[in-house]
């Protein structure tokens, strides 16, 4: 196609099409538009567990108020193996995904046979005994106190040594996690398992009549989201070298659906653009009130009473009427 | 291990029953807006907080316990019902996330609102006289208030049944479907019926917190922890079912004491437990409608 | 002229409770028939075509298919066997578009759990869509969402869409249900020329529009079959005429 | 009400201050920024949530140190400046704040917490920087080897002492049959273990530890059992709305009759807030109670201090610590001549201190603050004011002994 630089609508259209490419440009010059690293961080990790939380919410409709269990998981696996085991930080991270993946495969297992807001507390009450095992095992997850000293100083890969303390170095050493993450979670978007996922989400009974077999698709989808945000917390648990008990609450789960929520479920980066405004927002207005909540839980319901689709569902749209406008009117 | 007396365990199980009370109360309140709205009210924890907070503000004004009893549910209902025309009423026909996330919004904003006028630290509460005291059971002394705790919730229950079991308006909640259809044929309106339900729930919601007030610590975050049990208690019985509800409540109330009894530190776990394996033996809880919002 | 019998159906009973929805019903169907099961509203019509299709299972009794028992198998397994249906009340994926409702369809011939190619991998796939909606006459309006096309070009969307699986063996559930004269026409044409290519069964109460269109009619009444014959034969049954008389 | 508007707009004053000088100073022109910057003391608390009475308090009382700092003229022209944060009681928030305070405001030190888990998540984050961490939260793990550093300092008491002081007062004049009640969670197991290694000296009998989730709002489950155990002592390991909760559906259940409560660590915010009749007769053990000032000349000059500085108001126990947490490393920082974490660090374990309740020192191997324990009854009789809620009813001084021994904690050099 031919791109005229001056036209905005030849723009938009192009990060449509390249939105892997817009994400990574955006995230790549985002620290440089938060107030401090540690909480662009934050976004990057709570962005991707909002990406893993969307592709089983946002685009199977299957409504999991279990998360906190496989972002938890992946914190305490990766914490664990550095601090008990001595792992170095690569294989921690493969410990923490591969644990959380065959966590969500189990618990995925169990739930799939329950519907809407049973699913949902399916998941909640195996999620609440993931973290009461946990919380148990004080020995090797520090209970309530957390897990203390995950202490990744340097991250040494192929003679290669970055010096992990810095906080602009740990960003863009943990972009690069999320940016993986995001190819692959793109890829499977436009895979044809990706179609068949949303099928199951529009129609499972049609999807069945297709010849698909519903229930190992869910399953598949749960696994993969499971793993990923295992990721996310692998990648906690390096950032703050430590892994709170809070980490495997329902809240945490909550907190993620809300992130997807208010950026745009279904959307490829709405969950970013959630988890950005919810931890923002949260960080701004926590330093001028005490009374920070109130103004956030308002923030919510004007979004929601305002913005139906999502901040970035939202934008999206608007943006697809003015682009057929602009065709209708050429 | 440890020996229980029989005495030891019928005092576990009336505990479990008051306990059992305030759950059923919450779970008839979520049950009956979800059943109706399909509206998974998340600010039902923040009801019943308002509800303790207005009790006992009301009983230090007036000194009067069984006023204050009318006076709350009344009011938390009257919010209620605000809440329900400005927020929620946009949000029919969005799917069940939208009311979601806003009443969850709407929690986070009573929080702060109650912080704020009545500040952070919570305020003392204390048993009514009349009510103080413990009486004798045959079997253990049982304090006296725990005992009208229950007989409360049952007259509430047989109160709210008698509503929908003899009213136009019961008729429609008992159809419990948001089917216009059924509305036209009985030429009500339905919107009037949604205001309606919403009003009962946080009026109920309202009334077990200012019941629960003198037995727990009055604070903002009372709320928090409650609603979380009373989901499990609602999904248990079953979403939209009344008797479910009420059956579940009391259920987890006895689970609750009894491995409060036998395996303390297990105590909350054990009720998530039981919503874990009744949910997979049977997905759609006691007397669930199957698939709903699938 | 006696082509093999495709779907054998044997005594198949449904009750609910103690209702008997469909009691000890027998019928086989061949090759190449475009048959149609009718009877009044009640008569068990539709729980037949549920348990032939795996909608509800049988209580009991079989369903045979190319002579293999396919009484208790998942609802995912008919397409892949080679029967397709079309639902009563529209079922469309209506939030993606009606190209992709077909691709979906489509695609289950050659992927099923393919999470790394990239759907364009498929061109063949693509073409196969456009040819689809083409022949259901769906090709304007390819790229609109399945939800906002109009009722009767849902029903069209759906057959393309049990088209794509290839079927030896077509279901559709009243598939003029709720359409205007026009649409019902032109899906009566379409539903002949698909005939000439598979075996086809629907379930139908318009009388004349199945006497014009089939080779075989199997008549139910009260979840008992009634009668079975091509439809002069049906049009002379007198049991077939008391009940329907019955009925007016 | 006015209190608390008042409170708030200095914290608000302070993170204004706080984020200004941080504008002005980035990081690149570190180098300049060393002799006319205030000294930056990082102070995350839990302003929202459970504890966040409390945690204003801390606020209030820190702000005291640091304005009387200033007003003597700061270190060398430096002024000291507070930078408060929310932790809003929640450890990956406390650890998230803390990399904000050092890695963004460029604090020189941090003070501050209140619950375990913030305290060692706090800790960590600044152990890892060397930055020094002076807590104020009662937890028992910081002062064990595998968290301790030489940047960790802990100046509130820890379970083991108040436990232990609680335990040495109460058993021998209440009885030697306990029930333990206790929040199933670190802090209430350090709790139990204080009041057993003091209890058995004395031939205490346990009847039963009965271990609760933390966070648990309805204990009537609990009481039957403990009703037909019918121990002398009923012992509250627990803490803060869980605390509360406990004794007043206790005292629903008729306890009080025959059984007396006690609990190492009897919060002033929380008797304010339960009301006189469900902590009368409890007994238990504090850090600090402003009542003493009576018997401790220091305790009514920091009082007054308090007074002065918010309209009357006193001082509750975790103000008291926030006040002495910041004012000691703001002293070591004078002797040391230094902002230097390890030259600080040095001065403080020199440090000998009595700023509101007596005699003080940081032990050597652990850091451990070693200090006085003041036992409190809860009276609901005969009360002055709103605040005037206990009655002291005796004072354990200050005495290494009643701490684990170095090695127990496993410090290799108990110097």
């Amino acid at each position: 196609m031919n791109f005229n630089v001056l036209n905005p609508a030849d723009w938009y259209v192009w990060m449509r099409n390249h939105r892997m490419a817009t994400a990574l440009l955006f995230l790549l010059i985002f620290p440089y538009l938060m107030p401090y690293e540690a909480l662009s961080i934050n976004i990057l990790i709570f962005g991707l567990f909002g990406v893993g939380f969307n592709l089983l919410f946002g685009y199977t409709g299957l409504l999991s108020f279990g998360h906190a269990a496989f972002f938890g998981v992946g914190s305490y696996l990766a914490g664990i193996s550095v601090v008990h085991a001595g792992w170095p930080w690569w294989a921690a991270i493969g410990c923490g995904v591969v644990a959380s993946a065959l966590v969500g495969l189990l618990i995925g297992y169990l739930a799939i046979r329950s519907r809407g807001i049973y699913f949902s507390m399916v998941t909640l009450a195996l999620a609440q005994i993931v973290y009461y095992v946990f919380y148990k095992a004080e020995s090797w997850t520090g209970g309530e106190n957390g897990l203390r000293g995950v202490k990744v100083e340097t991250i040494d890969l192929l003679g290669w040594s970055i010096d992990f303390m810095d906080p602009l170095n740990k960003y863009y050493v943990i972009f690069v996690f999320v940016a993986l993450a995001l190819w692959f979670v793109s890829r499977v978007l436009n895979s044809p398992f990706g179609a068949v996922i949303e099928a199951i989400r529009e129609n499972e009974k049609r999807a069945a009549a297709c010849g698909y077999d519903v229930a190992r698709a869910k399953l598949l989808v749960f696994v993969l989201s499971a793993g990923l945000c295992g990721l996310a917390g692998t990648l906690r648990a390096l950032h703050l070298s430590i892994v709170p008990i809070d980490s495997l609450h329902y809240l945490q789960s909550g907190q993620a659906v809300m992130m997807c929520l208010l950026g745009g479920m279904g959307t490829f980066f709405g969950p970013f653009l959630g988890a950005a405004v919810f931890l923002y927002l949260e960080d701004v207005i926590t330093n001028l009130t005490r009374y920070w909540m109130g103004v956030v839980g308002i923030i919510f319901m004007l979004f929601v009473l305002f913005f139906p689709k999502g901040i970035w569902g939202t934008v999206l749209h608007r943006c697809e009427l003015w682009l057929a406008r602009k065709e209708g009117a050429a | 291990m440890l020996d229980i007396s029989p005495q030891l365990f019928a005092l576990q199980l009336m505990t479990g029953f008051a306990l059992g009370a305030v759950y059923a109360l919450l779970a008839i309140g979520l049950s009956l807006i979800f059943g109706m709205l399909t509206v998974v009210n998340f600010a039902h924890g923040a009801f019943f907080m308002v509800g303790a907070f207005l009790g006992v503000y009301s009983l230090g004004l007036t000194g009067n316990f069984w006023f204050s009893l009318l006076l709350v549910p009344l009011m938390t209902g009257a919010i209620g019902l605000v809440c329900e025309k400005f927020l929620v009423r946009p949000l029919y026909g969005r799917g069940i996330d939208y009311p979601l996330l806003l009443t969850f919004g709407l929690s986070y904003v009573m929080v702060d609102v109650v912080r704020f006028t009545f500040g952070i630290e919570g305020i003392p509460s204390s048993t009514p006289e009349s009510l103080r005291g413990a009486v004798f059971l045959g079997f253990g002394h049982f304090p006296l208030y725990r005992l009208f705790l229950i007989l409360a919730t049952a007259l509430i229950v047989i109160a709210l049944w008698l509503f929908i079991e003899k009213t136009r308006y019961g008729l429609i909640i008992r159809a419990g479907s948001r089917d216009p259809e059924i509305c036209k044929v009985l030429g009500i309106d339905i919107s009037r019926v949604w205001l309606l339900v919403f009003g009962i729930g946080t009026a109920i919601a309202g009334l077990s917190g200012m019941l629960a007030s003198p037995t727990r610590a009055v604070n903002p975050e009372m709320g928090i922890p409650i609603l979380a049990e009373s989901f499990v208690v609602t999904v248990v019985g079953g979403m939209g079912s009344l008797p479910g509800a009420v059956l579940a409540g009391l259920l987890v109330g006895v689970v609750f004491a009894m491995t409060s009894l036998i395996a303390p530190e297990f105590a909350e776990l054990s009720i998530f437990v039981l919503m874990a394996l009744v949910l997979l033996w049977r997905p759609q809880g006691f007397f669930g409608k199957a698939g709903l919002m699938s | 002229m006696t082509a093999p019998v495709l779907l054998d159906v044997r005594q198949i009973a449904r009750y609910y409770g103690k209702f008997r929805a469909l009691g000890e019903v027998s019928v086989s169907f061949r090759q190449g028939e475009l048959a149609a099961i009718i009877g009044p509203n009640g008569a068990g019509k539709s729980t037949f075509f549920n348990v032939i299709s795996g909608g509800v299972p049988a209580s009991s009794g079989q369903v045979l298919f190319k002579g293999k028992d396919i009484t208790r198998i998942a609802p995912h397994e008919y397409a892949r066997k080679g029967i397709a249906k079309s639902f009563q009340i529209t079922n469309v994926f209506k939030h993606l578009s009606a190209h992709e409702n077909v691709r979906v369809a489509l695609q289950m011939q050659a992927t099923r759990f393919q999470l790394w190619k990239s759907r364009d991998d498929y061109p063949q796939i693509k073409a196969d869509a456009d040819a689809l909606l083409e022949r259901v006459g769906l090709a304007s309006v390819g790229r609109q969402f399945a939800g906002d096309l109009a009722h009767g070009q849902q029903r069209a969307l759906e057959i393309a869409m049990a088209l794509a699986c290839k079927p030896e063996l077509l279901l559709m559930d009243e598939p003029t249900a709720g359409m205007s004269p026009e649409e019902t026409q032109t899906m009566v044409d379409l539903i002949r020329q698909l005939a000439t290519e598979r075996t086809v069964i629907l379930v139908e109460h318009k009388m004349k529009m199945v006497m014009g269109l089939c080779n075989r009619l199997i008549v139910l009444h009260h979840g008992e079959l009634l009668a079975e014959g091509n439809p002069d034969e049906i049009r002379s049954n007198p049991e077939v005429r008391r009940v329907y008389l019955g009925q007016h | 009400m006015s209190s608390q508007l008042f409170n708030k707009h200095i914290g608000r004053r302070s993170i204004v201050l706080g984020g200004a000088a941080a504008a002005v100073a980035p990081a690149w022109m570190g180098v300049a920024r060393a002799q006319n910057t205030p000294i930056k003391i990082g102070f995350p608390v839990p302003l929202t949530g459970a504890f966040s009475a409390e945690a204003q308090d801390q606020v209030k009382a820190a702000e005291v140190a640091v304005k009387e700092f200033n007003e003597k003229g700061g270190f060398n022209g430096r002024k000291a400046e507070l930078l408060v944060r929310d932790d809003k009681l929640n450890p990956g928030e406390a650890a998230t704040r803390t990399l904000e305070l050092i890695e963004k405001d460029k604090v020189d030190f941090v003070v501050g917490s209140l619950s375990a888990a913030t305290q060692l998540s706090i800790n960590a984050v600044c152990r890892d920087r060397k930055i020094i961490f002076n807590s104020i939260s009662q937890s028992d793990a910081i002062n064990e080897a595998k968290d301790w550093s030489m940047y960790t300092f802990h100046e509130a008491l820890n379970p083991h002492l108040t436990a232990g002081a609680v335990a040495r007062y109460a058993f021998p004049k209440y009885g030697k049959k306990l029930v333990y009640l206790t929040a199933d969670y670190a802090y209430g197991h350090e709790m139990v273990r204080g009041f057993q290694r003091a209890g058995q000296a004395m031939g205490t009998q346990m009847l039963a530890d009965i271990r609760f989730p933390l966070g648990t709002s309805d204990f009537s489950a609990f009481l039957p059992r403990i009703q037909s155990l019918k121990p002398d002592v009923l012992v509250m390991c627990n803490f803060g709305r869980d605390q509360l909760n406990a004794i007043k559906q206790a005292t629903d259940f008729g306890l009080k009759a025959t059984t007396k409560i006690i609990s190492p660590v009897l919060l002033f915010t929380a008797r304010v807030a339960g009301g006189a009749d469900v902590f009368d007769g409890v007994v238990g053990g504090t850090s600090y109670y402003w009542g003493m000032e009576d018997k401790v000349p220091a305790a009514k000059a920091f009082n007054d201090k308090f007074r002065k500085a918010y309209g009357g108001a006193v001082p509750s126990d975790y103000g008291a610590l926030g006040y002495a947490g910041v004012r000691s490393v703001l002293q070591a920082v004078l002797d040391a001549k230094s902002t230097e974490s390890m030259k600080v660090s040095i001065a403080l374990r020199q440090l000998r201190y009595n700023w509101y309740k007596g005699d003080q020192f940081y032990r050597k191997c652990d850091h451990q603050s070693v200090q006085s324990v003041i036992i409190v009854e809860s009276k609901s009789k005969g009360m002055k004011d709103k605040n005037d809620v206990f009655n002291v009813v005796h004072i354990e001084n200050a005495d290494e002994k009643n701490l684990r021994t170095c090695d127990e904690l496993g410090h290799k050099v108990s110097t």
